[in-house]
């Protein structure tokens, strides 16, 4: 049996990264999320494991590591929070493209801007829907719990090499910096350079050895039929991954009048608001979509027929609530509520919006 | 049980760690914990505070607005948390540097004089353990054993030889806690 | 006197007839020609091979690596 | 008098091959414009690669520019990397696979300007890899623009009437600074624009691998080169001016190492 640890979700992520097996983590500090590269310089991982630590010069610097390290089919992952994601965009829609396997975790803090340190949700858009250029997908993964942070990331390790595509794991501020209590998965081992050679041959470069034929990673192809295709070929991924890999948690939603829907540690806040809400009489359930992308609108959808509105709370001036609306296309009524510019909702506020905007309203 | 807790006051004051050995003591008891620190410019010289929540069940929301003690240390943390405390429960300061004393009739206040207590000890290091003391005199919700247990997780190894000399200021935290009102 | 005598194949297909091969031959052996190739260059080649060295500079220079080169060594 | 009598197919059959093109090179014909120095950059480097038996350790990457296609002509294991990003890649490559033999090859747009961050970082940390630079003052692949090498008063799309230092700032001798910065372990200025240069810059490439293999540090070599389309000459005359012009700003040798 592991011991119970207390942690900071920025260092459960990284004692998790050692303990997944991760070769390489390339960083650059941000409030707050900058827990996660001093845990992992004071734990000198390269010495437990052999995994590589370093600080890069910049946000651009340490996702472009990512993609060299990526492909040459190693496990590589960066964390960063709200400013150093959008730096981070370039690489990361060079790595999409380029269809290579990496865990970016994103601790999400109020902008625009420089906006401030405290949590935000207000990512989404950026996180899920893109913000790079062109036509492609992250696999999103939310915790809500500091154990899900540790947890996800051998999942979305997991995920990322199952599908050779990015995976990020978004956070917030308060998974970031909240201790609770976790339990670490044993040590894996990291894999040899052997192992690598034979289980990513068919594309990751490690030197054209044993006959084989170059391999080549780029995202580049200047024939725009030939470009069509592997967008095709990328649609095609994605759409197995929509079929495979939704996640979502419902609490309370077997005799719900009213659901709310929220992620991350909104979710966590909302549960508290069910429990109140139950309190008062009120039937609320709860759910929480896992995977932002793919989204659980399937699920949302069947909801709708049971429940007569539904609040979308989010930290945010509403983004996830445009993908709870299309999921209901119309059934009921969907509306969005959330503090945001760094400011937290409490439960009771959950509340009063729930009773004004969708009970009342 | 759950028992919903902020512990507010100047950076430097030992804040984050006292909450930590709360919630390390209350993982001790193989209870449910949360510590949710305000963070940021705000901890290195300005105020701090940590939520922390103790409970035999899956804790939900680890941010909250209202709790059932508030364990104020400065004016500021005075001035913004009195109003947090829910009715019927606890609000335990210390007096010193305090202006304007709480006047909220519908809870239970206590003072504990931390700092003064502190420097009898000659190490003001001690403070937090001494408020920490006071706390568990009038909420035992984790007993002294896991204080203890919980105290040395949370401590480098480096520091485990001062864990005699926080015992002892827990203990003049028991001692030295005032009431001054209940209801 | 015995001297070295060299030999280059151009890929005239591969050339695009840039004139740098021209210029690095020091024996002046190197030509473009009047006609063009498949892309529209006039290719390089060797118009006075008899004066070739095999010294290489031709290849050397050539951006596209449409030269070989051969060398006899002087038989005594 | 026999030897003269011998015909080029004797030649060819009896004699001593001595020059082909490396396998190390694929057969793909070159995207480059006719004359362009960046066809016998490709080459020499990889005949480095082949001499020193590095072929099947070496990943090499590719920059944005017009040597983006590099790893269509270059036959090892080659990443294609975001505009000036190639050196934190070679950095990610060589961290997780340190025996490995990595390089970039970039151009002056690329490294020099948008990349400046990732060069000098990657150098200053002494990274373990070789850098080729290609410098030929201008920005080929979009047309001619500017680059951070442009040369005082020469002429670029967006410098029409000739590079004003005053207002567009000064070449960029990034090669100097990089020259000064600890760890470099070589740093050297090269052409290929005659035959005599070509074989020194493939000199000082073998010398800058072999560094590398010896874990001494960031190996870095500049390769002055024409661009005859942006400077709108022949290749003939872009070489000679590149001869008059470009090496009293950036003079030929070994700057350290």
């Amino acid at each position: 049996m592991e011991e119970v640890k207390l942690m900071k979700g920025n260092e459960a992520v990284a004692e998790a990264a050692i303990r997944a097996g991760v070769d390489a983590y390339f960083g650059y500090p941000i409030t707050p999320q900058s827990e996660v590269i001093e845990y992992l310089m004071a734990e000198e991982p390269h010495k437990r494991t052999g995994m590589v630590v370093l600080q890069a010069e910049s946000e651009l610097a340490a996702i472009n590591m990512v993609y060299g390290a990526a492909a040459c089919g190693k496990k590589a992952m960066t964390s960063s929070s709200s400013p150093g994601f959008s730096l981070k965009q370039e690489g990361i829609s060079y790595i999409a493209g380029a269809e290579l396997p990496c865990v970016i975790v994103d601790v999400v803090r109020g902008g625009p801007g420089l906006g401030t340190i405290q949590p935000s949700q207000a990512d989404y858009f950026q996180v899920v829907k893109g913000g790079g250029h062109g036509d492609y997908n992250l696999i999103v993964l939310a915790p809500a719990t500091v154990q899900e942070m540790a947890d996800f990331i051998e999942l979305a390790f997991e995920l990322a090499f199952k599908y050779r595509n990015p995976a990020v794991i978004l956070s917030d501020g308060v998974i970031g910096q909240m201790m609770e209590k976790v339990v670490f998965s044993p040590q894996k081992e990291r894999l040899t350079d052997e192992e690598v050679d034979k289980l990513y041959n068919s594309w990751a470069t490690t030197g054209k050895k044993n006959g084989r034929e170059r391999n080549i990673i780029t995202s580049l192809e200047l024939v725009p039929e030939r470009q069509e295709a592997h967008n095709h070929h990328l649609q095609a991924k994605y759409k197995k991954i929509t079929e495979n890999e939704i996640r979502f948690e419902t609490f309370n939603c077997e005799d719900a009048d009213y659901l709310l829907v929220a992620y991350g540690s909104s979710a966590r806040i909302c549960q508290k608001t069910v429990q109140l809400a139950r309190e008062k009489g009120i039937k609320v359930g709860l759910l929480r979509p896992i995977t932002l992308w793919p989204y659980p609108s399937e699920a949302i959808n069947k909801l709708a027929d049971q429940v007569k509105g539904i609040l979308a709370v989010e930290m945010s001036a509403g983004q996830m609530v445009e993908d709870v609306r299309l999921a209901v296309n119309g059934k009921v009524k969907v509306e969005h509520y959330g503090r945001f510019g760094g400011m937290v909702h409490s439960p009771n506020e959950v509340l009063d919006a729930l009773e004004t905007k969708i009970i009342g309203g | 049980m759950t028992e919903e807790i902020i512990i507010a006051g100047f950076g430097g004051q030992g804040v984050l760690s006292m909450g930590k050995i709360l919630a390390y003591s209350g993982i001790m008891e193989d209870k449910e914990v949360s510590w949710m620190p305000s963070y940021g410019p705000e901890m290195r010289g300005g105020t701090a505070n940590v939520a922390v929540i103790i409970s035999d069940e899956r804790i939900n929301s680890p941010v909250l607005h209202n709790f059932d003690t508030a364990i104020i240390l400065n004016q500021q943390s005075m001035d913004k948390f009195e109003e947090s405390v829910n009715p019927g429960g606890v609000l335990l300061y210390d007096p010193n540097g305090i202006i304007h004393h709480p006047t909220r009739k519908d809870i239970n206040i206590y003072t504990i004089e931390g700092a003064n207590e502190a420097s009898k000890l000659k190490s003001s290091k001690t403070f937090n353990m001494i408020v920490l003391g006071a706390f568990l005199k009038i909420k035992p919700i984790v007993k002294m054993e896991n204080v203890l247990k919980g105290l040395k997780k949370s401590l480098p190894e480096r520091h485990h030889h001062l864990i005699p000399m926080n015992e002892e200021a827990i203990k003049v935290g028991f001692e030295k806690i005032k009431e001054v009102q209940t209801v | 006197m015995a001297k070295v005598r060299g030999a280059i194949v151009v890929d005239t297909e591969r050339c695009k007839g840039c004139n740098l091969c021209v210029v690095a031959c020091p024996t002046k052996v190197i030509e473009l020609n009047d006609i063009v190739n498949g892309k529209g260059y006039h290719p390089a080649f060797p118009a006075r091979h008899e004066d070739c060295t095999g010294c290489m500079n031709c290849a050397t220079v050539c951006p596209d690596m449409c030269i070989t080169v051969y060398r006899l060594k002087p038989q005594k | 008098m026999s030897e003269n009598i011998l015909t080029p197919e004797e030649i060819i059959k009896t004699g001593e091959l001595v020059f082909k093109k490396t396998k190390l090179m694929t057969d793909a014909e070159l995207s480059y414009c006719p004359g362009c120095g960046h066809g016998v950059a490709h080459r020499i480097t990889m005949e480095v690669i082949e001499e020193l038996g590095l072929e099947e350790q070496t990943i090499g990457i590719a920059p944005v520019g017009c040597s983006v296609l590099a790893y269509e002509f270059m036959n090892v294991d080659m990443q294609e990397a975001a505009h000036g990003r190639a050196p934190a890649l070679a950095t990610g490559i060589k961290r997780v696979y340190p025996n490995k033999t990595v390089f970039t090859y970039q151009g002056d747009g690329d490294l020099a300007a948008i990349g400046t961050a990732e060069t000098i970082h990657a150098c200053n940390r002494g990274e373990n890899i070789t850098i080729i630079f290609i410098n030929n003052g201008i920005y080929g692949m979009t047309g001619g623009q500017m680059a951070p090498t442009t040369l005082p008063g020469m002429n670029s799309s967006t410098s029409p009437y000739g590079r004003d230092v005053h207002t567009m700032g000064y070449p960029l001798k990034i090669t100097e600074l990089v020259a000064m910065l600890p760890g470099t372990s070589y740093v050297t200025r090269q052409a290929v624009h005659k035959p005599g240069l070509v074989r020194k810059a493939k000199k000082a490439i073998k010398k800058a691998f072999e560094l590398q293999m010896e874990n001494k540090g960031t190996s870095f070599v500049e390769i002055v080169s024409n661009c005859n389309s942006g400077w709108k000459m022949t290749p003939v005359e872009s070489n000679e001016w590149l001869d008059k012009n470009m090496l009293d700003y950036y003079p030929l040798g070994d700057l350290k190492g």
